[in-house]
């Protein structure tokens, strides 16, 4: 199977394909069993090929299936390669993917373009799977373009709503705008290491013993790995590119669970793990990875403090996470950073079909505001729901805890060895995020299932969704449990398999090379005490603002009114781009680039030429006065000039002269 | 014995009159008699030459050129004539059917 | 010493043209039939242009120096007698049409074709002088052939005045040249002392006014367009490819074999060329009457052989100048052949579609006529490309030729003058051809049917057309013959 | 199989029999007519398949040459070749004709015998240019394809038909023309048309017999051709006649003209400018460069906010072709081989939108995109196959589209990271004006009573499209089917425009192309951008 | 000032005042009868010159059958006083002065060139002395080294015959 290893993101394509090309006669049942077929196929092999992988015992899979881009010495492959890193990535992607996959088949079975969705979901596969497999920049850009072409379509797959089409297009540009720094980026390693294979590059002698102009606070490496970051900034909609993600929860739930929770929007976290060896060198770099994460982390959590449509909530939420996991690259504990990559992906993306689920029930409905009390009747929606809340929470034992934890560890131990306060730093906005995340969180469930409920109970007949729905979250729940526990760390007894997994690729623990494993372990202790605690805040909060005393959470909207609008428009940054963007940029090419400059002037100009031709000829025209007295002038005048420059002209026939003499 | 550049310089003058008289008279039939007055100046000039030079050509030039006057009139006048058939006028200015 | 038989050889085709035409003048009371005249003109000329061979063959100069018989003149009868025919091919049905005598017609058009040979031929001044008259002269009655139109009248006047007035300029320079010179032999005036005669470069620049006149160099243009315009079309059509052609031939000579000439006319060139070049093409820019639009285009094409000539004067001047000219030479010859045929195509058609009366020239009438006669706008778009210089047509190379021997003595500013011109020429040309193809025919033209089109012109036609594109695709025995280094009989 | 000698005489004047005969069909039977048509215009692409194997991979210079004499005064030379990039130029020529022919099988009602004669000739010009290595042949075709495409847009064009044809013709003129005089002081220099003399000529020292051009000389000549070219291509001043152009064309005519001509412009950048004036072409490569950088950035914002969609496509091919001219001039392997396939990816996928468009304007007689939208439930298959080539045209990898913009950025980065950067800012653009146009034509609710009913594409147009989609991906994954046979050719111009440059790349480059050690490359790289303009000169 | 001189002058100063006056003469029969006068001063130059022959020519052909026909058309069409109508705007101010230009500019080149005629003139004296014989040397040309021209003349003729009775005769039927 490893050698066959394109089979895996093959079979999705083929899935979209068939789907695609004659799903819209075919009924749902075939439809589904194609895409779930495909997808699910293609799970199983990558299962096998990770077990070849392993039994292989290399350390790194690379095959070579043909040159697909080759031009002078640069020369991109379509090349596959695996190794544990990939390894967790394909896994999460096929396995999440396929599960809601499953998921969908009940969620969107009542939807029109069925076949069209399906379609949809399995090339976002294909180009996924590409992504993590690919042994190459380039490669990896097809996956990356890709799958922003499948969220674009996804989230406008309800055309027909403009806001929708807008979701899409956002999307679509804001990445473009990303993929504008990370195509520099390639360009820029290209011509440092004039190719663009990770090996190549990553294996390169000049890593070691890099000269100053290469690494160092300035040097090409930091410049590239700013430029990569900022593509990753796009995908990953971290700050200031994370605009697009929350108005992509126009996409159907599913989409939002899988691209916009589990698995694209992880992508940028992805490369830059996969590329820790430049960040490695590019300190500064990394400097700007853990504070854009810390902030992004923060500032979502703030805005997600406040929002109403159970979506938006998950959504800020899902940014404010992948701010964590860059944080955790950003530090240099990349391990923790997949880590959390995976952990969320499960329970993020259970939250993301529970609330599925429950807009679900309520027949479309999205506002909190009109939902609660819903935990008695749709009873699996909310155990599941609980359940990945806690984990988000980061309440022991579930898997956000961990992974969490490890991170904000990270954070702390990243202090020694740095001078300044930047890890304390980092820690302290973690942690508060952590602490917003446990409210924001809580509130949603009290919102939604507990209280009294606030919609028409006669109008939204609150129903439980089927169990191909339900099936999905119950799996996730399982794994948003028992997830974390692979990263056990040392006092909870257990190694941390995750991270010695991982350690082919990342290399050790950090915290154990940094002082001594005692020491570690009371500080892991403390540290997740602290954490922990923070949890219980935010939970304690939500409880008391939105089950004990309802009317307080107004009150304290009231009473901060400026902060609370602020945060309930986001910050205003989506007005902010359209003012000092988006308007001025329409406004000049129409009425500067192309009314003045190419009507006006250019053409205008060549037109003008023709114009005033045309008025001179008719001045030639008008000396035919048909007079023949004045022609006869005319005729004078002509002799006048032929005398006048044969005999006055200067240098009149200068050479012959000279001949003559 | 007169100095020969006296006939080419009385030439010219009269050339230049002829010049002056085509282009302000308005009556075709002057103003191909103004023709006629420049062809004589060119004859003067031929003479005078054909004189200084001491060859016979130029004397043989002018029989020539007053015969191709002489063709010149017999068509000239025919043109006018045809134009007074057809317009009822001799004035050059009013023949302007012809223009732009 | 007194003329042989030799002699009578080397004018023979002028002899022969006058002859014939002697020959219908004197038949016209006694035969009625008129097809029988045009037979009987078609014959003369190709027996003059047969002749010409003759003359070819016994080359040399003829009456002790009056004329030359070479190559040169042997490219000009040909061009004439071809000239000739076509035009009495043409002419026809004209006259058919607009019910006019016949015989007189043609042997005027015989003898002014015989004044041309002469005027090409010629070697001495007056000689030249007698053949511009012969030429003139039939041609001032061929404008005013249509008596009774008054137009036509007209035209004849305006030609007769100003032309007389011109060639009183151009005999005062012979005059003046005789004066400075001694002598009115071309091969003579070679003598070094003449480069500092202002008496000399006065009688050159007179003759250069008069034949400038004959060319329709601007200024001198103004006559152009009224006399083309008013002149009956076939005659129109001799005017634009013979006279011009006979004058540009005498042109030459006097530079092959007058070193003073090259030297003191270059600039005169210059400035005439450029003049004349913007007056045409301006002047045609907006031009509504298609006949009157071809006018001005003939005027800025002789614009465009006066580059040539500019080329060749800073080309001859110089030792082996002539030698080093002969580009320039073998551009004006071909040019003047490319010309005159697709302009002889041309005013054939625009004479056959005028209609009676010559009423339908404006552009409008040419509305759609892709439609009603694909095949008539298809040949008049060739001539048009041809006139526009565009590739597969004669017009192109002639253009080429131009911009080389521009080119090659470093005229640069006169070659873009001349690419401008170009542009601005496009123009016009392409809108008779859009009018033709792109817009749809009034309601009366459709209603009209299409002209008919007897043989006679379309053989025109047919050889006009065949012959631009032969010499556009395979140029090389013009280009070969003319560009022999005995061209001028040296 | 035909006699492989003439086989490029056979490509040029195939056509042109074909044309002549259908000249002599009955006007009224216009099916027939179009049979023949597209008979023809296929076996012709056929022919030019047989060119591919003819030209082996690796092997610079020009291959099935055709070399008799043809007017002796003076030397013009029938000499006919083709070389790696003008290999696809041709078979792009070939292919777009038939499909051209197929898309204006239903739109072209009047005067149909006509309009595929010139179709038909219009082909013999545009692969007449590609095919003469005579500078006179090269400009004989390069005028008689004006005439053809000028009669397309003028008499089956729309409204303002007129205006455009006469603008194209003369603004296309007044380059050529100029293009004239510079082959004319060429041949006055060099005494013969024929290219590869010439080159040889201009590139062998003088003490050797060869011909130095004094600075001055060498750039004005390189003017004189470069602005020729660059009206076609067109470059960012130059541009204006386009968008009438194409906005009056039918769509046949479009599609031939963004396909095929505009690439004529940038061929004879490539197989004159460069190697004939290395001198110059390196001097002015600053000023062009920036030139195709305001083509690229600016014709993206103008075509952002184009009411019209056709339009909108033509603005979009001045930023496309940027790509190219910028590729082009900046003078490294990579950049230049990315320029030609993207030469070929934009007559793709740009002759594929403006079949797309012309099948809209086939059901709605309007470009105004206001006229639109929400078409996505009527017509879901066109819509599908508008995005599909949308998205190749913004450059989404794996299409067509993106093979050539990358390398092009790439290769231009490696030398001048600057330039790249700006240009890297189309690709957003571009993402921009495609999908906002996009979303307003067919997202949305439908708000035309009119487009309601609209059919979707007919089994016709659904071949035409599904050929130009299979083509689109095969560029976009098979690139190097392409790019090994037009390595060799782009290398060899690269190293006519730098030859001192090219020695230092060969080196490390040749031995090992991917496992060379980066420092070496390093150098040689950071040497060759040192070389500063002074001392380029020096080395001419 | 000798006899010759004062002949010259006397005859130019009527040869100017015949020109000017054809300039001011209102009626064409007067304009016509000072450019007789203009020729008949002419003849008297030819003579001065020793051109006996051309003189008798000019006064025969020209002063006789040429401005006879001009009269007799003047006459025929009974052209009355030439109106005085200024249409042509070139012909007015800017033509006056663009005509005296030219004339000024003729007669300046002339002048300033008449050394290299006086150079010729010395030439000419020796061998203008075979006095007699001149009419006989005319024939000879005429028939012998000019024959052609002279020929052509006569072809000449008969076209302005020609030409004359196409256009002057009157439409028949």
């Amino acid at each position: 199977m490893l050698e066959y290893l394109w089979i895996v993101p093959l079979l999705p394509l083929l899935g979209s394909a068939v789907n695609g090309l004659f799903g819209g006669k075919w009924p749902n049942k075939i439809v589904n069993s194609v895409a779930i077929g495909s997808t699910g196929l293609s799970f199983l092999c990558a299962l096998e090929a990770v077990r070849e992988f392993f039994d292989s015992g290399q350390v790194l899979f690379h095959k070579h299936f043909f040159d697909w881009i080759s031009a002078g010495n640069f020369t991109a492959g379509f090349d596959l390669q695996m190794d544990q890193l990939t390894v967790v990535m394909v896994l999460v992607v096929t396995g999440v993917g396929w599960l809601i996959h499953i998921y969908a088949t009940g969620y969107m079975a009542h939807e029109g373009g069925y076949y069209r969705f399906f379609s949809y979901l399995n090339l976002f596969m294909f180009f996924m799977l590409i992504l993590v497999l690919a042994a190459n920049y380039v490669l990896l850009f097809v996956g990356w373009e890709g799958v922003g072409l499948s969220s674009y379509l996804l989230i406008g797959f309800y055309f027909l709503k403009k806001s929708a089409s807008d979701a899409g297009k956002k999307a679509f540009i804001v990445n473009r705008i990303g993929d504008f720094g990370f195509m520099l980026g390639m360009f820029l390693l290209f011509r440092a290491f004039h190719t663009l294979d990770f090996q190549a590059i990553f294996t390169s002698s000049t890593l070691q013993g890099w000269p100053v102009e290469m690494s160092g606070n300035l040097g090409t490496l930091t410049f590239a790995c700013l430029l990569i970051f900022m593509g990753a900034c796009g995908k990953s909609a971290q700050l200031p590119l994370y605009v697009w993600l929350p108005d992509a929860m126009e996409g159907p739930t599913p989409v939002s669970a899988l691209i916009h929770a589990a698995t694209m929007v992880t992508a940028g976290v992805y490369v830059v793990a996969r590329s820790h060896i430049l960040f490695m060198h590019a300190p500064t770099a990394m400097l700007v990875v853990a504070i854009v994460g810390c902030a992004t982390a923060f500032f979502a959590a703030t805005i997600g403090l406040v929002q109403t449509d159970i979506k938006k909530v998950l959504a800020y939420s899902t940014v404010s996470q992948l701010g964590y996991m860059f944080l955790a690259c950003g530090v240099g504990a990349f391990s923790a950073g997949i880590f959390h990559l995976m952990t969320h992906a499960f329970f993020k993306a259970l939250l993301f079909l529970a609330a599925g689920s429950v807009i679900h029930a309520m027949g479309g409905e999205q506002d909190m505001n009109r939902m609660g009390g819903l935990s008695k009747k749709i009873r699996w929606t909310y155990r599941t729901m609980l359940i990945a809340t806690l984990a988000i929470a980061g309440f022991p034992p579930f898997a956000g805890f961990f992974s969490k934890d490890s991170i904000l560890l990270d954070d702390f131990l990243s202090e020694y060895g740095r001078g300044s306060h930047v890890g304390y730093t980092l820690y302290a906005f973690g942690l508060a995020a952590a602490m917003l995340t446990a409210f924001y969180m809580f509130r949603l469930i009290f919102l939604t299932f507990r209280g009294n409920s606030r919609y028409d109970e006669h109008k939204v007949h609150v129903h439980e969704s089927p169990w191909s729905m339900l099936g999905p979250l119950v799996v996730l729940a399982v794994l948003s449990v028992v997830g974390g526990w692979v990263a056990a760390p040392a006092y909870w007894g257990g190694p941390d398999y995750f991270t010695d997994f991982l350690a082919p690729v990342f290399g050790g623990h950090p915290s154990v090379e940094s002082l001594g494993a005692a020491a570690a372990h009371n500080l892991e202790l403390t540290l997740a005490f602290v954490a922990v605690t923070a949890a219980f805040i935010g939970l304690a909060v939500a409880w008391w603002l939105y089950l004990n005393k309802p009317e307080k959470a107004d009150g304290l909207a009231k009473s901060l009114k400026p902060v609370y609008t602020t945060l309930l428009n986001k910050y205003y940054v989506d007005e902010l781009y359209a003012k000092v963007v988006v308007r001025p940029l329409l406004w000049i090419s129409t009425n500067v680039l192309w009314k003045v400059a190419d009507v006006a002037i250019i053409d205008g100009a060549v037109n003008g030429i023709a114009h005033e031709t045309t008025a001179l000829g008719d001045g030639v025209r008008h000396t035919q006065s048909g007079n023949t007295r004045s022609y006869a002038v005319w005729v004078v005048v002509g002799a006048i000039v032929i005398i006048a420059v044969i005999f006055f002209w200067p240098s009149g026939g200068k050479p012959v002269m000279e001949i003559v003499q | 014995m007169v100095p020969t550049n006296y006939y080419v310089i009385l030439s010219a003058i009269l050339f230049g009159l002829g010049v002056f008289a085509f282009v302000f008279k308005r009556n075709i039939i002057t103003i191909f008699m103004s023709i006629e007055l420049m062809l004589n100046a060119v004859n003067l000039a031929f003479v005078a030459f054909s004189q200084a030079l001491g060859k016979l050509d130029g004397q043989v030039f002018v029989l020539f050129v007053i015969v191709v006057a002489a063709a010149e009139a017999a068509v000239g006048l025919g043109i006018i004539i045809l134009i007074a058939r057809n317009r009822q006028t001799l004035n050059v200015e009013r023949v302007d059917l012809l223009k732009l | 010493m007194l003329p042989s038989a030799i002699d009578a050889y080397r004018v023979l085709p002028e002899l022969v043209w006058c002859g014939f035409g002697v020959l219908v003048m004197l038949l016209q009371p006694f035969v009625p039939s008129r097809q029988f005249f045009t037979f009987l003109a078609l014959i003369g000329t190709v027996a003059g242009t047969a002749a010409s061979v003759t003359a070819a063959m016994h080359a040399g100069p003829g009456f002790g120096g009056l004329v030359q018989s070479d190559s040169f003149s042997f490219f000009f009868r040909l061009l004439i007698g071809m000239v000739a025919f076509l035009v009495v091919l043409a002419a026809g049905p004209y006259l058919e049409r607009e019910r006019l005598p016949f015989a007189e017609f043609y042997s005027l058009l015989l003898f002014a074709a015989a004044g041309m040979g002469v005027l090409a031929s010629a070697q001495e001044l007056l000689t030249a002088f007698i053949g511009l008259e012969m030429s003139s002269i039939s041609s001032y009655v061929l404008a005013g052939y249509r008596r009774d139109a008054l137009k036509s009248s007209e035209s004849a006047m305006k030609y007769f005045l100003l032309g007389s007035f011109a060639t009183a300029f151009f005999l005062y320079g012979i005059a003046l040249v005789y004066g400075s010179s001694g002598t009115t032999m071309l091969a003579k005036m070679s003598s070094p002392d003449l480069f500092h005669s202002m008496l000399f470069e006065l009688g050159l620049a007179m003759i250069l006014i008069g034949l400038g006149f004959k060319v329709a160099a601007a200024p001198f243009q103004v006559w152009t367009p009224d006399v083309y315009e008013g002149a009956p079309t076939p005659v129109t059509a001799l005017f634009s490819a013979g006279p011009k052609a006979a004058a540009f031939a005498l042109l030459l000579r006097i530079f092959a074999t007058v070193p003073a000439a090259t030297h003191f006319w270059f600039w005169a060139f210059w400035v005439l060329a450029a003049l004349t070049m913007f007056a045409g093409n301006l002047g045609a820019l907006v031009q509504t009457n298609v006949k009157r639009l071809l006018a001005y285009s003939s005027i800025a094409h002789a614009g465009y052989i006066l580059v040539a000539f500019a080329a060749v004067t800073s080309m001859a001047q110089g030792e082996d100048g002539s030698s080093k000219a002969g580009p320039a030479y073998a551009a004006v010859l071909f040019y003047l052949l490319s010309y005159a045929l697709v302009k002889l195509g041309a005013f054939t058609i625009v004479s056959q579609l005028g209609g009676a009366g010559e009423k339908n020239l404006s552009l409008d009438d040419y509305a759609g006529l892709s439609q009603r006669q694909p095949w008539v706008a298809a040949a008049l778009s060739v001539y048009l490309l041809s006139l526009l210089g565009l590739p597969v047509t004669a017009g192109f190379f002639g253009k080429f030729y131009i911009f080389k021997a521009a080119v090659n003595s470093h005229l640069m500013w006169l070659a873009v003058l001349m690419a401008i011109n170009g542009i601005i020429g496009s123009y016009y040309y392409l809108r008779v051809i859009v009018v033709m193809y792109m817009r749809e025919s009034s309601a009366e033209a459709t209603a009209l049917g299409p002209v008919s089109f007897p043989i006679g012109v379309n053989v025109v036609l047919v050889i006009t057309v065949a012959g631009t594109i032969l010499f556009g695709l395979y140029p090389n025995p013009v280009i070969n013959f003319i560009l022999q280094p005995t061209l001028l009989g040296r | 199989m035909l006699p492989g000698g003439h086989l490029l005489s056979v490509l040029i004047f195939f056509p042109a029999v074909g044309a002549l005969a259908l000249l002599f069909l009955r006007g009224d039977d216009h099916k027939f007519i179009r049979i023949i048509a597209l008979v023809v215009s296929l076996v012709e692409f056929l022919f030019s398949l047989f060119m591919i194997p003819k030209v082996p991979i690796g092997a610079a210079g020009y291959h099935l040459e055709e070399y008799f004499k043809w007017i002796n005064q003076p030397p013009i030379n029938y000499h006919l070749g083709v070389d790696g990039i003008s290999l696809f130029l041709v078979i792009l020529t070939t292919f777009l004709t038939p499909i051209s022919i197929l898309a204006s099988w239903k739109s072209i009602e009047h005067r149909v015998k006509e309009f595929f004669v010139m179709l038909l000739m219009l082909e013999v010009g545009v692969v007449g240019v590609f095919l003469s290595l005579d500078l006179f042949l090269f400009f004989l075709f390069w005028e008689v394809m004006l005439i053809p495409m000028a009669f397309l847009i003028g008499i089956w064009g729309h409204e303002r038909r007129v205006y455009a044809a006469v603008k194209f013709v003369l603004y296309t003129m007044a380059g050529s023309i100029l293009m004239l005089v510079g082959i004319i002081w060429l041949y006055n220099a060099t005494g013969t048309f024929d290219l590869p003399t010439i080159q040889t000529l201009l590139h062998t020292p003088a003490s050797q017999g060869g011909l130095e051009l004094s600075q001055s000389t060498e750039m004005l000549l390189f003017l004189a051709f470069f602005v020729a070219f660059a009206i076609k291509v067109p470059l960012f001043p130059l541009h204006t006649w386009l968008p009438d152009a194409h906005v009056e064309a039918p769509t046949a005519g479009s599609v031939m003209l963004a396909g095929v001509l505009l690439k004529m412009g940038t061929y004879g950048m490539i197989r004159f400018c460069l190697p004939l004036f290395p001198g110059a072409a390196r001097r002015a490569a600053g000023w062009v460069a920036l030139l195709a950088i305001i083509g690229i950035i600016y014709g993206a914002l103008v075509a952002m906010v184009q009411p019209n969609l056709k339009k909108l496509v033509a603005y979009s091919s001045v930023s496309h072709l940027g790509f190219v001219v910028l590729g082009i001039f900046a003078f490294h392997n990579i950049s230049m081989q990315g320029a030609v396939y993207q030469m070929l990816a934009h007559g793709i996928s740009t002759g594929a939108l403006f079949l797309l468009v012309g099948m809209l304007y086939d059901r709605r007689h309007t470009f105004e995109i206001s006229e639109y939208g929400g078409l996505a439930s009527p017509m879901p298959k066109l819509a599908a196959f508008f995005l599909f080539v949308a998205l190749s045209s913004l450059g989404l990898p794996m299409l067509n589209g993106f093979v050539g913009e990358y390398l092009v950025l790439l290769g231009t980065y490696q030398r001048h990271w600057g330039w790249a950067t700006w240009a890297t800012l189309g690709v957003i653009l571009s993402a921009c004006y495609l999908l906002w146009s996009y979303q307003r034509v067919f997202f949305g609710e439908i708000t035309r009573e009119k487009n309601r009913t609209l059919p979707d594409a007919s089994a016709r147009e659904k071949w035409i499209l599904v050929t130009m989609a299979i083509v689109t991906i095969w560029m976009g994954i098979g690139s190097t089917f392409i790019t090994a046979r037009t390595a060799a050719a782009a290398q060899d111009v690269i190293d006519q425009v730098e030859p001192q440059r090219a020695y230092e790349a060969a080196a490390p480059a040749s031995t090992t192309p991917r496992g060379v050690t980066p420092q070496a490359r390093r150098d040689s790289a950071s040497a060759a951008a040192k070389i500063t303009p002074t001392e380029r000169l020096g080395s001419r | 000032m000798t006899a010759p001189l004062i002949v010259f002058f006397v005859l130019a100063a009527l040869a100017v005042i015949g020109a000017v006056s054809l300039i001011l003469q209102k009626h064409p029969i007067h304009s016509a009868l000072s450019l007789i006068v203009v020729m008949i001063a002419l003849a008297g130059l030819y003579l001065l010159l020793g051109a006996e022959f051309v003189a008798a020519v000019q006064i025969i052909v020209y002063g006789g059958a040429i401005m006879v026909l001009f009269v007799f058309v003047i006459m025929l069409l009974n052209a009355g006083i030439e109106e005085h109508t200024s249409v042509s705007k070139m012909a007015g101010p800017p033509g006056l002065l663009l005509v005296v230009a030219l004339a000024g500019l003729i007669a300046a080149t002339i002048v300033r060139s008449t050394d290299s005629i006086q150079s010729t003139l010395q030439t000419g004296e020796m061998s203008s002395s075979l006095g007699v014989s001149k009419t006989l040397g005319i024939s000879n040309m005429i028939f012998k080294d000019f024959v052609y021209p002279f020929e052509l003349t006569s072809f000449l003729i008969l076209v302005a015959v020609l030409g004359a009775t196409v256009l002057a005769q009157r439409e028949k039927g």
